[in-house]
């Protein structure tokens, strides 16, 4: 039975946008309890189509064309009190990012309470209770702690399920939910997709979700719409989408994703050990003073291993686990509480001033976020020539270095006079890696250097840095939270938790074979792992070959 | 929170001490001295005269010296003496201070209630004609030097139309008690107090639109009207709240600045306040006089500064809970 | 920087704030070789209203000088007044915040104590107190005015700093090897810059207002002709002869309209917060 | 003349104290001058009327002055006023505390009370102007029983005046009033007239104008306005401007020309200022014609002017001659203004365009009050504005500012332009030990001569103060000394 049915819908972007439109001739129909996911890359005109359905389109952006039916209304004709009766109470909408879609200065009860308010509809204390019963609900352990709590004393994951239980508070026959789980980790990933699942089952809602995770569509979605510069590419029912993709674009999507395995590994423990970390230890206290005790975190804690000459190790765990902690210290951007960090016999833990400043630019870092790693003031040819020439090389022999640099990372030479806004993400963490090669560094640590950007261009960055790796004969720590990721590029792999190494060992055997309850949790929590064997097994070959 | 307030206090103890010193040296650093002023003023034409004065004043003693008995009365809550004015200086400020704070905390009130009332109306229309008559009406107020805005209120009100006084901070000679006096200072406050007022108000006015603007954007907004809550609520629930917190801010620096920052308005309407016993004694060189000033001045800065992180602990539980 | 630009031109006020800013530069520029007439020379009888007398089209003040040579000389003493005290403050401040948000510890809490010190007397009365311990001169006036206005710009960069410290590419800089100073020159400030031109441009508003109030009560330099000084000289004969204030009030009141439409425009278009998205 | 009403008045600025035997600035007298009072008053030729004394004999020899107290006269605390009040306030108070008198009082020899309503002057040698010094600010009799063998500069009493005048200290509001009261035990029956005399604490001089526009104060004693505004005042219904009650002050202003160093030690070059100086346009534009051009170193209204002294006028051709003959070459001169107000500001950009005019070069240095007593009284200037009162007598206000004995750094109200003449130093001496008027006015009219021949200062103008008042105010001036000597007189017609 449809509920909900959107007919050729055109939605335009203001003057001076990147595209005339931000949605174009989009018709979909939605069904009860059906859950319909859209797919497509950063940009794609995914959230568009969802805020039309909620009347929130931002300033500026306009429908132009189509209709929206619900109930046998068209909601591009309604007016705006007709609408505001809608939502909340017949459409639930869940936002990406759970940090700042609640009020950072009301309590999580009240919150929650305000949608009966709005709607008019039970006392105050009937809300309350309510409330209550919705985060319980939801899973939150202690509700009744949390329903007097501020969203900032929850973590990511909770603050999603009180933004769902918000959106559910009314049981509303639509629930859109735009990538509700990409700001967090994969355990509580895993957590909140059930949640949904569950909650359709008991309440035989329809949900529109979007990601752009295609683990994520193949563990819930009935079916799938592919989106690309505001059009539909592809529409279908999920197996038949994720295992038989038709359009080029779904495909190269699709081939873009990582898999577990990877290729066959060889065993670099026999190199030399490059560096070799002892007992490192990186304890934060924060808040203290006068008034109050500290809140002590052993962010790292005891850390030790080597790392060999011409090898990866990756690091994963969850959200704060101390994995960024662990590669700061090593290149001393956070000195470490104690612990020896030895490359090549020079303990890079006690250095300091002048020693420090040499011995660095043998150990180099690439950055997570691709947009804030660049100083936009400066051209990409400032940035790429600072490092060498404040180690004394002369700017035209480093320019030259930094043309090459560029080449080598597949990006024009000419590129040196641009700024940093010039480039996509993609290319800008190319720049990122380039900055990082320019000081000729030995080993490189690349901390969630593919976190931020689209599956398609994460394949492409993870091709370069294994060629790169090969080429230079580089040795890298390989940080991230994502173990298909770490599977796919890593020799070895460390596990953390709470700052504490839980497991270590070659990635087969870690992933594989995982020795730890919380690696296998967190492998647990990988969403698709059924279609990728279902999908290996469709083609015969590994998702993704390097 | 106590214990907060306690540490606090005893921080701003210490600063306040050292800046007593500086100030103590600023002060004594301009050239002249009360003695040769009253003497002047005396027509006095021999030195045994001025030097005689300055023995009663304690000036021929070396500056360390005047430094170090200074501070010792300071602690002791003692703000010295004011020759020129043969009275304590506690006693000199405890007089003005009342209707230095009757004039800035009303214009305080004024400048705030106006200017997020006006804010808050010109965001809700922004880019209408209303958000842009507020707007530009709060920027020539803005921009129109306050002393000129003083003179023309009093030339209109109090000579040409006659509605209000055009100084002073009561009718002198009415003998007026209890409510009618009440009255009466309330009258004579409008002038004042609105015209210093009106600076301000256009401030917090700015602030208050760009601040609700930018909150507007935030995703919490979205999720607000997502739950289908009339604009008015979120307006006021959801986006008021979190743009007041930099209003806070400004409103604890103004706030500081309460004992002395009304000079002008003080002078073009003789309020018999702190801003202008300021003034006078920076021409007569009365040190102490001054220096009191300047000491009752910080402690304010510190108390509302003080005052400004409570609130904001009140106001953010983020801060709160953290502390 | 082109698109900054059309951002800030699509900001009507702005726009009218440049013309009449640039107008009152050319003036300040190009006017005393025009108008050559001294504004301290007695042409006149006293107190002639604007448009009575040939060749005296604003008339004359107290003493019979020209007004509308004052207004034009005056023009460019007040935008130095506010151009050079912002400077100057700019000159202590942006170190000052500088250096306090990018080493913080103890050298946060030591200068940004300092910067305290300077907030608790009321900036007017420090400003009137200064002027008692130099003397009122064109020189003195201004420094005077940028110890006042200096705070705010070290608070200001201050906290940018402290955000922009953190920023990866700052630790990207680190790891290359530059020192303390290279960072904050090139890679901090440069990004703080747009948020210290706006508030410039509002601080040099300030200042012109400032130096005409120290006028009002007399401490302006009665060497130089400047507007402020033209109110101040004029107030005692503002029921006689409103003109006389009326006419550099006028100018005040619209040269630091002008630099806060501007500085409006520039936070539009150069802080990306308040950006609108889109365009 | 009719009893009763209020008079409210201008007080500007406002006085740091009220007790006048200790403070003896300007407002502090035109305040206290109502409750203090002292032996004499004198008329606008300086003549000597009754006040305390009643009447007074001088002997033969000028050595002895007896006078002759009212009876019934009470202290506003209710203590009887007897002769030994005057002898403790000028033998030990005064000598203490009023720097002015304590000069004069060096030719007293011995003060004395041979009975409760007589008082006894004493002299070591003649003093000529000594009858012209029992002015009430001059010499202001206090209270005996309050101030004996304390500290008089530290007494609480000082902030709750006691006097003999006709009106009492009610009430102080600083920063805003001062509120007295009718002493209804005033020793002359009938008087005071007024009921309450409220004077306003107004900082602002257009806001002082805006309170007798709109009626809140009835009278502008002189210099609580600006000049600018006087006219304008002038015009209102009901309003009448006298510039007497100054005669015996006799404020008198000119120039310091810096004779210790720099381009002012050449007399050409202090000749050549003198006659670049357009006065006339001064008085017209600065002071509303009100005052006169002065003509030397002695007002019109004190005693033993001369008026025919050698020329002094506003000549600018003149003045580039002297400049030309002058060592004067280009030095920038600094110019202190008066930091009294707007006229004194204006007045000094005038001269300094007059200065300009004849080819000096000048630059104006802006002080408050207390740099510029700093700045003249260190000789830190080439020209400097200044005023002084006269006192009614060349030896009490004139000599000081021309005999060599008075040159000293640290004050800015002696010979600060550093004169030097012995000759006329000893005719100084001479005059003031004389005590036959006749051969006075001959010495006194000698040194004029001398002094505008050596031009040691420019001479400006004799200053004329406008009070401004309410026509139905009457007799509100009726000495030499103005407001300044109290209301008793004054009236308000219904
Ligand atoms: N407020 C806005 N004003 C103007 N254009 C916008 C606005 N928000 C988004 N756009 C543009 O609309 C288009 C579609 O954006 P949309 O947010 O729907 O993408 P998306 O598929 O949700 O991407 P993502 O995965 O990054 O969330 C993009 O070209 C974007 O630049
Ligand atoms: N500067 C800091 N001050 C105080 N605590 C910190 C600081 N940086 C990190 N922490 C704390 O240390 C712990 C480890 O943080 P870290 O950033 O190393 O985790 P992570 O594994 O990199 O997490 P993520 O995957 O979210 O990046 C966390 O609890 C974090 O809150
Ligand atoms: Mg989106
Ligand atoms: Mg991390």
């Amino acid at each position: 039975m449809t509920i909900l049915q959107i007919r050729n819908l055109s939605i335009a972007l203001p003057k001076g946008a990147d595209r005339p439109h931000a949605v174009e001739d989009v018709s979909l129909e939605l069904a009860a309890g059906e859950i319909l996911c859209i797919v497509g890359e950063s940009g794609s005109g995914k959230s568009m189509s969802a805020n039309a359905l909620m009347g929130l389109l931002p300033e500026g952006v306009r429908p132009v064309k189509g209709s929206i039916t619900y109930q046998g209304r068209d909601l591009l004709q309604a007016d705006e009190g007709d609408l505001r009766a809608l939502r909340g109470r017949d459409i639930g909408m869940i936002f990406q990012e759970p940090l700042s879609a609640l009020n950072p200065l009301m309590r999580i009860g009240a919150q929650i309470a305000e949608v009966f308010e709005a709607h008019r509809l039970l006392t105050p204390v009937a809300r309350q209770s309510r409330a209550l019963e919705l985060l319980h609900e939801v899973g939150l352990p202690d509700p009744k702690k949390a329903i007097r709590a501020y969203p900032f004393q929850l973590s990511g994951g909770q603050r999603q399920r009180v933004m769902i239980a918000m959106a559910l508070a009314l049981e509303p026959k639509v629930l859109i939910a735009d990538e509700p789980t990409t700001a967090l980790d994969v355990t509580t990933q895993a957590q909140i997709l059930k949640l949904i699942e569950d909650l359709r089952r008991k309440r035989n809602m329809a949900v529109i979700f979007i990601t752009h995770d295609f683990g994520v569509v193949a563990d819930i979605a009935d079916r799938v719409i592919v989106m690309q510069h505001g059009r539909i590419v592809e529409e279908g029912p999920a197996r038949d989408v994720l295992l038989h993709a038709r359009h080029p674009y779904t495909q190269k999507l699709i081939a873009a994703i990582p898999g577990p395995g990877g290729e066959a590994k060889d065993d670099k423990q026999g190199a030399p050990a490059i560096l070799r970390v002892r007992g490192l230890n990186k304890i934060y206290k924060t808040g203290g003073g006068l008034f109050s005790s500290p809140r002590v975190v052993h962010a790292v804690n005891d850390m030790t291993f080597d790392l060999h000459t011409g090898e990866t190790i990756g690091i994963v765990g969850e959200s704060g686990s101390g994995k960024s902690t662990a590669g700061r210290c090593l290149v001393r951007l956070v000195a470490p509480d104690s612990g020896r960090v030895e490359m090549a016999g020079v303990d890079m833990a006690s250095l300091s001033g002048a020693d420090l400043r040499a011995n660095r630019r043998r150990i180099q870092m690439i950055f997570q976020d691709p947009y804030s790693s660049l100083n936009p003031r400066s051209t990409i040819g400032r940035i790429l020539t600072e490092g060498p020439v404040s180690y004394g090389t002369p700017r035209a022999e480093a320019l030259a270095r930094a043309r090459e640099l560029l080449e080598l990372v597949g990006l024009d030479a000419s590129a040196v006079t641009r700024y940093p806004h010039e480039f996509s993400g993609g290319q800008r963490q190319r720049v990122g890696i380039a900055r990082a090669l320019a000081l000729q560094p030995d080993i490189i640590i690349a901390d969630e250097a593919v976190s931020a950007l689209d599956v398609s261009i994460q394949a492409q960055v993870l091709d370069l840095l294994a060629d790169l790796k090969r080429q230079l004969n580089l040795s890298m720590l390989f940080i991230t939270h994502d173990l298909r990721v770490a599977a796919q590029v890593c020799d070895r792999i460390i596990v953390m938790k709470q700052g504490r190494v839980v497991e270590m060992g070659s990635a087969d055997t870690v992933l594989t074979a995982p020795e730890h309850d919380y690696t296998r949790a967190l492998l647990e929590a990988i969403p698709g792992r059924d279609y990728e064997r279902a999908l290996k097994d469709a083609t015969g070959v590994p998702a993704c070959q390097s | 929170m106590i214990r907060f307030i306690l540490a606090r206090l005893l921080k701003a103890a210490v600063i306040l001490m050292a800046i007593l010193v500086l100030n103590f040296f600023l002060i004594h650093a301009a050239p002249g001295d009360p003695a040769a002023v009253m003497a002047g003023e005396a027509g006095a034409t021999d030195e045994q005269f001025i030097a005689d004065l300055r023995a009663r004043f304690g000036l021929d003693q070396p500056l360390s010296t005047q430094l170090w008995l200074y501070i010792k009365g300071a602690a002791q809550l003692d703000l010295g003496y004011s020759y020129r004015q043969n009275m304590p200086v506690a006693q000199l400020i405890l007089d003005r201070l009342p209707a230095t704070l009757l004039l800035t905390l009303t214009a305080f009130v004024i400048s705030i209630v106006l200017g997020v009332v006006a804010g808050v109306l010109a965001a809700s229309r922004q880019g209408g004609w209303g958000d842009t008559l507020i707007s530009a009406v709060a920027m020539i107020f803005y921009a129109t030097p306050l002393f000129w805005i003083a003179l023309m209120a009093s030339l209109l009100f109090s000579v040409v139309l006659g509605w209000l006084p055009g100084f002073g901070y009561e009718t002198i000679g009415a003998n007026y008690t209890g409510l009618v006096r009440g009255l009466d200072i309330a009258r004579h406050l409008i002038l004042p107090a609105t015209t210093l007022g009106l600076f301000f108000t256009a401030i917090y006015m700015r602030m208050t639109r760009a601040s609700m603007l930018e909150v507007s954007r935030l995703d919490f907004v979205k999720t607000a009207r997502a739950k289908g809550l009339r604009p008015g609520v979120i307006q006021r629930r959801h986006i008021l709240r979190n743009a007041l917190l930099p209003v806070i801010t400004l409103a604890g620096l103004q706030a500081g600045q309460i004992v002395g920052g009304a000079v002008l308005t003080e002078t073009v309407f003789a309020w018999p306040g702190i801003g202008r016993l300021m003034f006078d004694a920076i021409n007569q060189r009365d040190y102490n006089v001054l220096l009191g000033v300047f000491f009752v001045s910080a402690a304010m800065v510190l108390l509302f500064n003080l005052i400004t992180d409570i609130l904001y602990v009140v106001v953010d539980p983020r801060i709160r809970i953290r502390s | 920087m082109k698109k900054g630009f059309a951002r800030f031109a699509r900001n009507r006020g702005a726009l009218i704030g440049l013309v009449i800013l640039t107008l009152v530069i050319v003036i300040a520029a190009l006017g005393p070789p025009l108008y050559p007439q001294d504004p301290w020379r007695m042409v006149q009888r006293p107190f002639l209203p604007p448009f009575t007398a040939p060749g005296l089209p604003l008339g004359t003040d107290a003493l019979g000088r020209d007004v509308l040579a004052g207004l034009i000389h005056g023009a460019r003493v007040s935008l130095m007044v506010g151009l050079v005290s912002t400077v100057v403050a700019l000159l202590i401040g942006v170190p000052v915040g500088a250096l306090a948000g990018y080493f913080g510890g103890w050298v946060d809490d030591a200068l940004m104590r300092f910067t305290e010190f300077f907030q608790t007397i009321p900036s007017f009365a420090l400003a009137i107190v200064l002027l008692a311990i130099f003397q009122p001169s064109l020189f003195f006036i201004i420094l005077s005015i940028a110890i006042v206005s200096w705070p705010p710009v070290a608070r200001l960069v201050r906290g940018e700093v402290l955000s922009l410290r953190s920023r990866e590419y700052v630790e990207a800089a680190v790891l290359s090897g530059q020192n303390s100073r290279q960072i904050i020159t090139r890679q901090v400030l440069p990004n703080a810059v747009s948020s210290i031109i706006v508030l410039a441009s509002l601080m040099v508003a300030t200042a012109i207002l400032l130096e005409s109030s120290l006028a009002f009560l007399g401490l302006g330099d009665p060497n130089v002709m400047s507007w402020g000084y033209m109110i101040g000289a004029a107030r005692t004969v503002l029921r006689t002869a409103w003109w006389l204030t009326f006419i550099p009030g006028v100018a005040i009141l619209l040269s630091v309209l002008a630099l806060n439409l501007i500085g409006e425009g520039l936070n539009d278009a150069l802080n990306p917060r308040l950006a609108r998205r889109g365009e | 003349q009719e009893a009763g009403g209020t008079l409210n008045l201008v007080i500007q600025p406002e006085p740091p104290s009220l007790m006048m035997g200790i403070v003896q600035n300007g407002p502090t007298q035109m305040v206290a001058g109502d409750i203090y009072e002292s032996l004499l008053r004198y008329d606008s030729d300086l003549n000597p009327m009754p006040s305390l004394a009643r009447k007074w004999e001088v002997s033969e020899d000028g050595l002895t002055y007896t006078f002759h107290l009212q009876e019934g006269v009470k202290w506003h605390d209710g203590e009887d006023f007897t002769a030994e009040d005057v002898v403790f306030s000028a033998d030990v108070f005064l000598r203490e505390t009023h720097p002015r008198l304590r000069a004069t009082l060096d030719y007293v020899e011995s003060i004395k009370a041979p009975d409760d309503h007589t008082v006894v002057f004493k002299l070591r040698e003649p003093f000529g102007p000594f009858l012209g010094t029992f002015e009430a600010g001059t010499m202001p009799i206090v209270p005996k029983h309050i101030y004996e063998g304390t500290d008089f500069a530290n007494n609480e009493m000082n902030n709750t005046p006691i006097g003999t005048g006709p009106f009492k200290f009610n009430e102080w509001q600083r920063g805003s009033y001062i509120h007295l009261v009718k002493n209804e035990d005033y020793y002359i029956e009938g008087k005071p007239y007024l009921d309450e005399v409220y004077y306003h604490v107004i900082p602002d001089a257009a806001s002082r104008a805006v309170a007798y526009e709109t009626g809140t104060v009835d009278v502008l004693p002189g210099g609580s306005v600006e000049n600018f505004d006087v006219p304008r005042l002038t015009e209102l219904p009901n309003t009448c401007v006298t510039d007497a009650g100054w005669e015996y002050f006799g404020p008198h202003s000119w120039m310091w020309m810096n004779n210790h160093k720099g381009p002012m030690t050449d007399p050409n070059t202090r000749k050549a200022v003198m006659h670049a100086l357009d006065r006339q346009f001064a008085l017209d534009a600065l002071w509303n014609g009100l005052g006169k051009l002065a003509t030397g170193p002695v007002s019109s209204s004190t005693r033993f002017h001369e008026a025919d002294t050698p020329s002094i006028a506003y000549d600018p051709d003149l003045a580039r001659e002297y400049l030309e003959k002058s060592s004067y070459n280009g030095e920038t001169l600094q110019l202190l203004p008066l930091p009294y107000g707007e006229t004194w500001q204006r007045w000094a950009e005038a001269a300094r365009q007059n200065l300009i005019d004849v080819g000096f070069n000048v630059e104006l240095v802006a002080t408050d009050v207390a740099g510029w007593n700093q700045r003249v009284a260190d000789w830190d200037f080439d020209l400097a504005f200044t005023y002084l009162y006269q006192y009614g007598d060349p030896a009490l206000g004139v000599s000081r500012t021309y005999v060599e004995s008075n040159i000293a750094k640290g004050s800015p109200w002696n010979n600060v332009a550093g004169y030097r003449n012995p000759e006329v130093d000893a005719l100084w001496e001479q005059a003031a030990l004389s005590t036959s008027d006749e051969t006075r006015q001959e010495l006194y009219t000698e040194i004029q001569n001398r002094i505008v021949e050596d031009v040691p200062v420019a001479w400006l103008l004799e200053l004329g103060f406008p009070t401004i008042y309410r026509c139905n105010v009457q007799d509100l001036v009726t000495t030499a000394i103005g407001i300044n000597d109290g209301l008793r007189d004054a009236w308000i017609e219904q």
